[in-house]
């Protein structure tokens, strides 16, 4: 990974000095152990804080969007001649270009305000399972290498095998490098495993309906809707959700079941054809919320019914935008 | 002790409709419980949470008069959900009053002060408040001379008609209605209101200023006033910001450490230099 | 398209654990009216069988 | 009062027996996390924690709490106010930080001139029992630069500090005096007391992390538009995860819901961070960024509750620091702001 972080520096000092971008969202080291967090890159002299490793979690297609539709706004202010385009720069891995796809699928914005610098990835650390498998210790110290995290806990001294902590969403992951780039650093990472990527859903088709539903409303009281969820996601960019609507109001803001039910359902549900998996919302919920389990199933169904993984080909049409009247199925629909 | 989140339960006693567009209307409410009304005593310039249940609470000024017994006042325009349903509403309907609140129209500070009333548009509503209480009986004596300007766009968008032209008739008020542009009827003022501020030109001695409009009609008229040599301690103005709780508790309205719905919403410009300018 | 996020929809709501049956969908031609005509009275019958909905229902009071 | 002293595997035992008796909230362990819930007739209070997920101040300050209910007759709309009662329960095992955070609650809500009695009846029929922190849980606790203490009192009713083998059973106030019955009858000696001492000094020397948190109020008196709030806010996803962890936060929104010809008017967190937090309905918003939300939250709490009551609107209990999705670190911020 030094080696990528290397040219990745590189390459965001060159892309800023050319003025190929405005901006490079990226990662840095966070101020806790173990993390990275995002970063926003103007000045060449700042390139040296990117870092690209195994904690660097979120995907950051939500800034890139953001950053642009922020600065569509502050120029509508401006005479149309005087208008100036923003390149956003960003480090993109598989997932990330996934989401910027879906984006340019979705005219967001064009290809050109866009700087995708692909990095390989070979999975990101699951803060959270990470705390279980040391037993909840906070941890103090810690470092990754050759494949293991060592840490200093308020618990003793403690070693993790990274393979052991991965996030879910990257120990099956179909996608891990980039899809689009302009800028590519390194080789290409070897496969995970995407053969066993809809073996947890398959598993939880085949329970009962009331097993299921006894799931989802136990995952779903945990969430104390704090959005972190919806705030992460590249695909939820709605100027105003849903929840937030009050003429009507689709959902009460409290913390009944039944509308934090909704709540859930309909933003998932909203992701039909749009989620890319990359598990930013599973590793932002501070609770917990086995968000993953439900959104799989949206992408099996997407694949299963409509042959569509979502952003993963620049040339596809968003699945919802279109219709195959020879393959899509019709058993769904009631015919007494 | 009175839980200060519960509303009063009043009737609707009288709808008038105030505008040509029908969009802005007095609400008269009368107290279900009789001894309601001693509680919601209150001053010129408060505010009151006008509840609608299933709906919610809006929090609007008090367009009535202490010195008017029986009944609360507000003028309401037609924006939000509540607002909306409150628009919808009947005489003889029940609803919920919470309030008063806020401070006020600084009284004891104006009292013996010459007195410039500035207001424009919808926002005109507290300050009718305040000049009812002032020429009220005896009331009168302890204020100076009082001026008032009031601005609308058209004519057919002045509130309280008739009470405009009852005021006019009195020869202890100086009283100056202008419209942005008048229509073939109208036979006063044309001009906004900083400019009639300016022809008007108020003395700033021993005077008071209390200003009420939307932004951009302050934003001139200030000016005006700096030049007749007004200071900042002597003008007044009234702020605006989305409330809920209305008593200092749901965290949203303040404007740095004061909160608009209990520290204010009536501050004079000294005060505001003090505060940030979030607003 | 509608016909695939009716397709979707349903299979989610089944795979929480919501009742396949409560969520029905058909096309009827505005010219069908017999159509229309059976297609709600055995949607009622369904729903009827299946009793009141218990889930994600919002309790007040 | 005397002081007593319990056996350290009694504790479980005696949190138990209260429950037996009233309603009492205890660390549970839920799956991966450990919250404050009531604890049930056959649950076990989990105190082997280093400190809660959630801040505990939804047992006086619920996420949703209705205020008031309303039906529709035939006479038109009727309502009637919940009273304003709760009842007696015992809050088992907060850390100090967390007691603390209900003292600087209390100068809110409590107020002279508008008390929330909804607030106020849970809080003076609740017990807090506090369990010293010996060691700081986290490496991220900073409780002593915000007037705290890893082995204080403040906010709390009865106070337990691990001495070794037993607890020491401080009562703080009359009401933790009224519990002494479930403590027993082992009194503390004078070499207990000392241990204590001994243990508290050793406590507040071993936090480590450290912010100038009273050093930042001045600075911030004069430096509302210092650019300098225009680096902290772009990560932020602008969620209330800081908020709704944050033991002191307390901002409510107030709707209401209707079923039928019943409703009810609730209340429920919101949050500074959230856009449509301060939008009004003529569309404008005067916090119009994320800059403007963040600036407000590290004013409100380092500035204007210092105004308004004298007091820093933090605990240094970490939370927020924790569990931040992108790792705004709120020592940071200060620390950055310290150098302004």
């Amino acid at each position: 990974m030094e080696n990528i972080e290397t040219k990745l520096r590189e390459e965001a000092k060159r892309l800023l000095l050319e003025k190929k971008a405005d901006v490079i969202i990226g990662y840095e080291k966070g101020t806790l152990p173990l993390t990275a967090t995002p970063c926003f890159i103007t000045t060449p002299e700042e390139a040296d804080k990117l870092v690209w490793n195994n904690l660097c979690t979120q995907n950051l297609a939500k800034f890139v969007h953001d950053l642009i539709t922020a600065h569509k706004n502050s120029q509508k202010r401006v005479k149309p001649e005087d208008r100036k385009k923003k390149v956003v720069g960003i480090v993109a891995r598989g997932c990330t270009t996934r989401s910027l796809i879906i984006h340019l699928q979705e005219r967001q914005y064009e290809r050109d305000e866009v700087c995708i610098i692909g990095v390989p990835c070979d999975g990101y650390v699951d803060g959270k399972g990470l705390k279980v498998k040391i037993g909840g210790a906070d941890i103090v110290e810690g470092t990754i290498d050759g494949g293991q995290i060592k840490m200093k806990t308020s618990d003793g001294d403690k070693t993790v095998a990274l393979k052991d902590v991965l996030a879910e969403c990257c120990l099956t992951c179909r996608f891990n490098n980039p899809i689009v780039s302009d800028v590519l650093i390194g080789s290409p990472s070897p496969a995970m495993n995407p053969d066993a990527e809809y073996n947890a859903v398959k598993e939880f088709e085949a329970k009962s309906m009331e097993e299921r539903w006894a799931y989802f409303t136990k995952e779903m009281e945990k969430c104390m809707r704090c959005n972190a969820c919806r705030q992460t996601c590249p695909s939820c960019y709605c100027p105003t959700c849903f929840v937030e609507q009050s003429q009507p109001q689709w959902v009460g803001i409290g913390e009944d079941k039944s509308d934090t039910q909704v709540f859930q359902l309909m933003r998932m549900y909203h992701m039909v054809g749009r989620c890319v998996d990359c598990g930013s919302c599973v590793s932002v919920c501070p609770m917990g919320v086995d968000l993953r389990k439900f959104l799989k199933k949206i992408d099996k169904d997407g694949w299963e019914m409509f042959g569509n993984r979502a952003g993963s080909s620049m040339e596809d049409m968003p699945p919802l935008g279109r219709y195959d009247e020879h393959h899509d199925k019709e058993e769904f629909i009631f015919n007494p | 002790m009175q839980n200060p989140y519960i509303p009063y339960p009043v009737v609707v006693d009288k709808i008038i409709t105030e505008v040509d567009t029908k969009d802005i209307k007095t609400f008269r409410f009368k107290f279900i419980n009789p001894e309601d009304e001693a509680k919601y005593a209150y001053i010129p310039g408060q505010f009151g949470e006008l509840s609608i249940y299933g709906k919610g609470e809006s929090p609007i000024g008090i367009a009535s008069s202490p010195t008017q017994k029986g009944y609360v006042e507000f003028t309401v325009q037609k924006a939000g959900v509540v607002t909306s349903a409150l628009h919808e509403m009947e005489e003889g309907e029940v609803m919920g009053l919470r309030g008063p609140m806020g401070n006020s129209w600084p009284l004891e500070f104006l009292e013996g002060k010459n007195i410039v009333i500035v207001g424009g548009g919808f926002a005109f509503t507290t300050l009718r408040s305040l000049i009812n209480y002032m020429i009220y009986g005896e009331n009168r004596k302890r204020f100076g001379n009082i001026t008032v300007i009031y601005g609308a766009r058209n004519p057919g968008l002045l509130l309280y008609k008739d009470e405009l032209i009852e005021w006019q008739k009195r020869d202890d008020l100086n009283i100056n209605v202008t419209v942005d542009k008048g229509d073939a009827n109208w036979k006063g003022k044309e001009g906004f209101v900083p400019a009639v501020c300016k022809e008007v030109a108020p003395s700033k001695e021993n005077a008071v200023a209390v200003i009420c409009g939307p932004p951009i009609m302050i934003r001139f008229t200030l000016p005006v006033f700096f030049d007749l040599g007004f200071s900042k301690e002597n003008i007044i103005t009234s702020l605006e910001m989305r409330m809920k709780c209305g008593i200092g508790k749901c965290g949203r309205c303040n404007v740095g450490s004061k909160y608009v719905c209990k520290d204010g919403p009536v501050f004079s410009l000294a005060e505001l230099d003090k505060l940030t300018p979030e607003y | 398209m509608a016909r695939r996020k009716f397709a979707t929809l349903k299979s989610f709501l089944n795979y929480i654990g919501v009742e396949g049956d409560r969520t029905l969908f058909t096309w009827v031609s505005a010219s069908e009216g017999d159509r229309w005509a059976q297609v709600i009275k055995v949607a009622t019958e369904k729903i009827k069988a299946l009793g009141p909905a218990k889930k994600m229902i919002k309790k007040i009071g | 009062m005397e002081k007593s002293l319990i056996k350290k595997d009694a504790l479980a035992g005696i949190a138990k027996k209260m429950a037996g008796d009233f309603l009492v909230w205890a660390p549970v362990k839920k799956e991966d996390n450990v919250l404050f819930e009531p604890l049930q007739k056959d649950g076990e209070p989990f105190f082997a924690y280093l400190n809660s997920k959630n801040a505990p101040k939804n047992v006086f300050f619920p996420h949703t709490e209705a205020m008031m209910k309303f039906t529709r007759t035939p006479k038109g709309m009727v309502f009637s106010a919940e009273e304003n009662k709760a009842d007696q329960s015992v809050l088992f095992g907060v850390r100090p930080c967390d007691a603390h955070s209900f003292a600087l609650l209390d100068k809110l809500f409590d107020q002279e001139k508008y008390k929330d009695g909804y607030y106020i009846a849970k809080r003076q029929n609740t017990t807090v029992i506090s369990i010293a922190c010996v060691q700081p849980p986290y490496a991220t606790c900073f409780c002593t630069s915000v007037d705290g203490e890893p082995v204080g009192s403040e906010g709390a009713d009865i106070l337990l500090v691990d001495i070794g083998s037993d607890y020491l059973v401080e009562f703080v106030t009359p009401k933790g005096e009224k519990l002494a019955q479930y403590f027993g009858d082992a009194k503390a000696d004078a070499a207990a007391e000392t241990k204590k001492n001994e243990i508290a000094a050793k406590a507040v020397d071993a936090i480590t992390s450290k912010i100038p948190a009273h050093e930042v109020k001045p600075i911030l008196d004069k430096n509302f538009d210092n650019p300098f709030w225009n680096t902290i806010h772009g990560k932020c996803l602008a969620c209330g995860t800081c908020t709704y962890f944050c033991p002191t936060c307390h901002c409510f929104d107030i709707s209401d819901e209707v079923k039928g010809s019943d409703g009810v008017r609730i209340r429920s967190w919101d949050s500074c961070m959230f856009p449509m937090f301060t939008k009004e309905t003529s569309g404008h918003n005067p916090r119009t960024s994320q800059k403007e939300r963040w600036r407000q939250r590290t004013m409100h709490k380092f500035k204007y509750y210092v105004d308004n009551f004298d007091a820093i609107a933090c605990v240094g209990c970490g939370r927020c620091v924790m569990s931040c999705p992108v790792n705004i670190d709120i020592r940071k911020v200060v620390e950055d702001i310290s150098k302004l």
